[in-house]
């Protein structure tokens, strides 16, 4: 197994959003998170790949196994697109970035700065980093804000292949991705909202 | 041919050395940077006009 | 036939190309003459020794430390008001020039003040506009190197320059009023020849005319070459918009 | 015009106490520079109207960082240079905003520093003087060095190095200022002056910095 | 009639991105630009919101008249959800806040510090601000990013209204948005590519 | 650990000469307290030692701000927390990149700049001894710094708040060192001091470091 939560909650801001919260995800598995806005995705990611704690309950993953893509992408705008994905290919420890380059067409932009591209082709090379990490538990949020049809069909493509390989991924989006996956609706895990942490619990029934 | 600069001769010849210096490193610096750009666009439009070619082919 | 022509960057590269090899030949010719002249064939000074020789390095790069920026300002004004490329190209070209001539001049100064005044340097209002000068200029190429869009950089540095020469003015008054200094007057006026005896005065010429000559050829060059770059930068530019 | 000001002061006062954060910088430099001379009195009060000056001048320096760019980076000058307000009213607006949470705080906070390093009595009156009229053009020279670099990466160095020597008229007048009321010598030459030059910045600058920010945005 | 575009040029980094676009949008008409990424669409409402001038050819219609929402909200993080509003309302001469956050449900977040808001919930502020303006002509780039479907159905609803009010609005977006509009395909106005602009054009065959 | 290091430098290089702009500003600095102090030589070389003590620190101070907060705004912070390499290894290479893009031009330039304030002779030495010795610590105290202000808007000002007080013990035995050294009197017991809180924070702040930044991603 890839991932197990168990009875998981995560807060933003001291406040739980969602609770409750347990699945498994086996290599080869997709799993498409949805729900309405604020619901907690980002929060839910970001606690799987171990930049903050649980709130309660257990992520049950290495942090080590898990590559996460934000909605910001981490591009330095002076450095050219080859030398972003060698940066981080070089603090992954891979060395080929071609492959990267060529599954969502870069190559044509290689050298140029990372500050001289559209919103879609920078997400392109977000995507892209993903690759050079070899690492199996891919956590993305909103992987295809701003990709045009080709770009989304580069990703799917891309996804299959990592699934194919005995990787897994954890998706949170709301258009659609064009690929086959388990889709859960966080909606139905929303924290009750009168619960804060053990410290405001303290205040309650105060009045 | 001598010059006789007296009790001055180390102001002296430190000045004329640091100017000599600091303007044959301009003029350095900028025939190197020029010979490279120059070197670079050659090539970059021997490429251009090798793909024009080969597309008329 | 209008001066406008040179802002077409192939006539410009072309007519420079001829021009080039006569600037450079007269600069060199120039300097040789004018430095050998100062440095073996002119008498000391009588309060100054041997030292007087430093003029014909001091104030001719002092001289074209000043009439760089005069040059960028105009360019930069060119610039502005007809957008011509190589005017800006121009101006960025004489930058580094300019600085490396404030260098100079405050490097003579420097050496030259140690047996003068005693100390290698003094707070006094022409040293210290030099100063404040190449911290213009710095700050000028500071921000030509920072901005990779070229006519947006072209753009920005060119306000920069217009206000900056109103405040440089603005900080030699300042500069005066703080501090009375122990600096030389202006005595290469023609009217005051008196003050620079002839035999430093013919060599000190040459060697003026030997500074302007280079400093053309070096500009020249210069906006030659960052004409190559920016074309360089519209081939790459092109190239990934083949996709 | 008045809903920018309203906006740019409550940024400055949530932000962690804007008011405070400039302030407190002014005094840690104050607090710092015996710790680097020595602690002998008549020297600290021989250097004390400079050292303020230059303390009120960093201070102004290190909050121009972020005068416009955190309005960059989220978007919003793109937004104001698209909205009804003339650009030009809108940098003399940001400068004013600039010089309410940094120069004046400064220069009512000057005379207690001068305390602390034995600025003699009479040079208070006069510090806070020169400051006065000094220090919006220090706001207003700022908002123009920021005009040209935002949108930079790297800003804050380059905006330094570009505002600094912009500053010197200011700061010779004002310090000779201060340091001449401080020592009880004629005052009016530096005085005019300084009052010169911040009618002239406040009058042209706006334009100026208008005109660099609608280029650096394009 | 709102906007007319004839024979437009538009370039980015002095390159030109899309060349010979005419159009018109009359009040009450709402037009989609669709196009792959770099194609040019951000370049484009960026100069018909009059941010950047035109390259070549001509755009008709007051910069007065545009209200331009970008990539980027604009919003403060410190300020509220509500004062964030309010200081546009203030800038575009409005008064009332309460339809805008009415019609994207914000009310309950009005309090809100906007940097404690979710990526959906910022930028439906983001649009929000929009109906504060009081501008005719809306020029929108990517606008449902993030959104959830509810959310994006309020920006149907409102976009609806304004082109019933005759207003006009110019979106580029890679999704589907859930309202009828004419579509134009932006691929075919690609400039050519080896055109620089006037100075570089001096360089042409230089070899 | 050596990709980081090459990439930090790679990025200080391209954005507009990184090394030469702490040094500007040092530069600027430097040329500053004349114009508001007064020219006087022997005064000025009194307080030399520890104007440009100050000097280098608020050059260190003002990079600072930048260290962190540019990968924290593109989202490569979150990106190197879960990246193998240590987030303490990490946090000790960009303290190192910091140093060698500005200690280390500011050891160099020191003496230079002495000139201008009229140091005396054997104080230059001493001067780049001391700010050698001295200027991997405050590198080393700014990351930590920059760590616990990552993230938070308005990061500039709060910085120098937090960091300026951490930097005083440094800045006491590093000008002292210098002044002493520029006097001709005894410089061990500054010079060991010195070293050893060098030492010391190398040692122990890129823990306290990764943990602020921890928490701060949180
Ligand atoms: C270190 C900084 C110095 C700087 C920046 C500097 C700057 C200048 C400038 C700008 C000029 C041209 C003035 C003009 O022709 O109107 C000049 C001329 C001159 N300087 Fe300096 N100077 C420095 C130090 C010195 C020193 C130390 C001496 C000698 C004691 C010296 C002696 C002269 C002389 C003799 C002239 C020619 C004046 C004349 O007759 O035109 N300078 N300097
Ligand atoms: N700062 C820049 N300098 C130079 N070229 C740029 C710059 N930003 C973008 N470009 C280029 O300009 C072209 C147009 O970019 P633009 O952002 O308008 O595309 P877009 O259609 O909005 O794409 P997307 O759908 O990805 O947002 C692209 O090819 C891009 O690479
Ligand atoms: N910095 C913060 N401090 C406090 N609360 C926050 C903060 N950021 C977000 N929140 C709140 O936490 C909740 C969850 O936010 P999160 O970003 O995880 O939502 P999301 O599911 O990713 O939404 P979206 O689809 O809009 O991206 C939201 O209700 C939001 O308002
Ligand atoms: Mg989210
Ligand atoms: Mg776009």
């Amino acid at each position: 197994m890839m991932l197990g939560l168990h009875d998981l909650s995560v807060a933003r801001g001291g406040r739980p959003v969602l609770s409750g919260l347990s699945l498994a995800l086996a290599p080869g598995q997709a799993l498409i998170l949805r729900g309405p806005n604020g619901v907690g995705k980002t929060t839910l990611l970001r606690t799987i790949a171990g930049l903050q704690p649980p709130f309660a309950g257990q992520v049950d993953c290495a942090p080590e196994t898990v590559a996460y893509a934000a909605h910001s992408d981490g591009l330095k705008p002076t450095l050219t697109v080859a030398e972003n994905l060698r940066f981080w290919a070089a603090i992954f420890g891979t060395r080929d970035i071609n492959p990267a380059l060529a599954a969502y067409d870069l190559a044509p932009l290689a050298e140029r700065p990372a500050g001289m591209l559209s919103a879609g082709q920078k997400r392109r090379l977000g995507l892209a980093r993903l690759m050079v990490t070899n690492r199996p538990l891919w956590a993305l949020d909103e992987p295809t804000v701003s990709l045009d049809t080709t770009a989304v069909a580069q990703f799917a493509t891309v996804l299959r292949d990592h699934l194919g390989q005995g990787g897994a991924a954890l998706i949170a989006t709301h258009i659609d991705l064009g690929i086959t996956a388990d889709t859960l609706d966080l909606g139905p895990y929303r924290a009750a909202p009168d619960r804060g942490d053990a410290f405001d619990d303290a205040f309650e029934d105060w009045a | 041919m001598s010059v006789d600069l007296g009790k001055y001769a180390t102001t002296v010849l430190s000045a004329y050395a640091a100017s000599l210096v600091l303007l044959a490193l301009l003029v350095a610096v900028t025939f190197w940077r020029g010979r490279k750009i120059r070197a670079r666009m050659t090539a970059l439009d021997a490429t251009k006009s090798k793909a024009r070619s080969d597309a008329a082919h | 036939m209008s001066l406008w022509q040179y802002a077409n960057p192939r006539k410009f590269l072309a007519t420079s190309e001829r021009v080039l090899p006569a600037l450079w030949a007269g600069a060199v010719l120039c300097l040789l003459v004018g430095l050998t002249w100062g440095f073996a064939f002119t008498p000391d000074d009588y309060r100054q020794g041997s030292t007087v020789k430093i003029i014909y390095l001091h104030v001719p790069s002092a001289l074209m430390a000043i009439n760089a920026w005069l040059m960028m300002l105009v360019a930069s004004l060119v610039w502005l008001v007809r957008r011509h490329h190589v005017s800006a190209l121009a101006a960025r070209a004489a930058a580094p020039v300019g600085a490396t001539m404030t260098v100079i001049a405050l490097a003579t100064g420097a050496i030259w003040g140690q047996p003068m005044w005693g100390t290698w340097w003094a707070w006094d209002p022409r040293l210290t506009s030099f100063l404040i000068l190449f911290l213009f200029y710095l700050g000028y190429i500071a921000l030509w190197s920072s901005i990779d869009q070229p006519d947006t950089a072209a753009d920005l540095t060119s306000v920069l320059c217009l206000v900056g020469s109103v405040f440089a003015i603005l900080s030699r008054y300042a500069v005066n009023f703080w501090n009375q200094g122990l600096h030389q007057g202006a005595s290469l006026s023609l009217d005051k020849e008196e003050n620079v005896a002839d035999v430093f005065y013919h060599p000190l010429l040459i060697c003026i005319a030997g500074f302007v000559l280079l400093f053309l050829a070096l500009v020249l060059y210069r906006t030659g070459t960052e004409i190559r770059a920016r074309r360089i930068r519209a081939l790459l530019l092109r190239q990934g918009a083949e996709v | 015009m008045r809903a920018l000001l309203k906006r740019d002061l409550t940024l400055a006062l949530r932000a962690g106490g804007g008011f405070g954060l400039g302030l407190a910088f002014f005094l840690i430099v104050t607090v710092m520079v015996p710790f680097a001379i020595g602690p002998q009195p008549e020297l600290l009060a021989r250097i004390a109207p400079g050292v303020l000056w230059i303390g009120a001048l960093l201070a102004c320096l290190l909050s121009l960082d972020r005068l416009l760019a955190l309005d960059w980076e989220d978007g919003s000058l793109d937004l104001l240079a698209t909205a009804p307000l003339p650009l030009e009213t809108a940098m003399a607006t940001k400068a004013l905003a600039h010089w309410l949470t940094t120069g004046l705080p400064l220069t009512v906070a000057a005379p207690l520093l001068g305390v602390l390093l034995h600025l003699p009595a009479p040079g208070h009156l006069w510090l806070t003087l020169s400051l006065a009229l000094g220090t919006p053009a220090l706001s207003m020279i700022g908002t123009f060095g920021a005009a040209l670099t935002v949108g930079l990466k790297r800003g804050g160095l380059l905006l330094s190095l570009l505002v600094l020597p912009l500053y010197v008229p200011t700061l010779i007048f004002g310090a000779e200022l201060a340091r001449r009321g401080a020592e009880g010598l004629a005052t009016q030459t530096p005085m005019l002056m300084l009052a010169g030059l911040t009618l002239g910045t406040c009058a042209l600058l706006p334009f100026a910095s208008a005109a660099a920010l609608r280029i650096s945005l394009r």
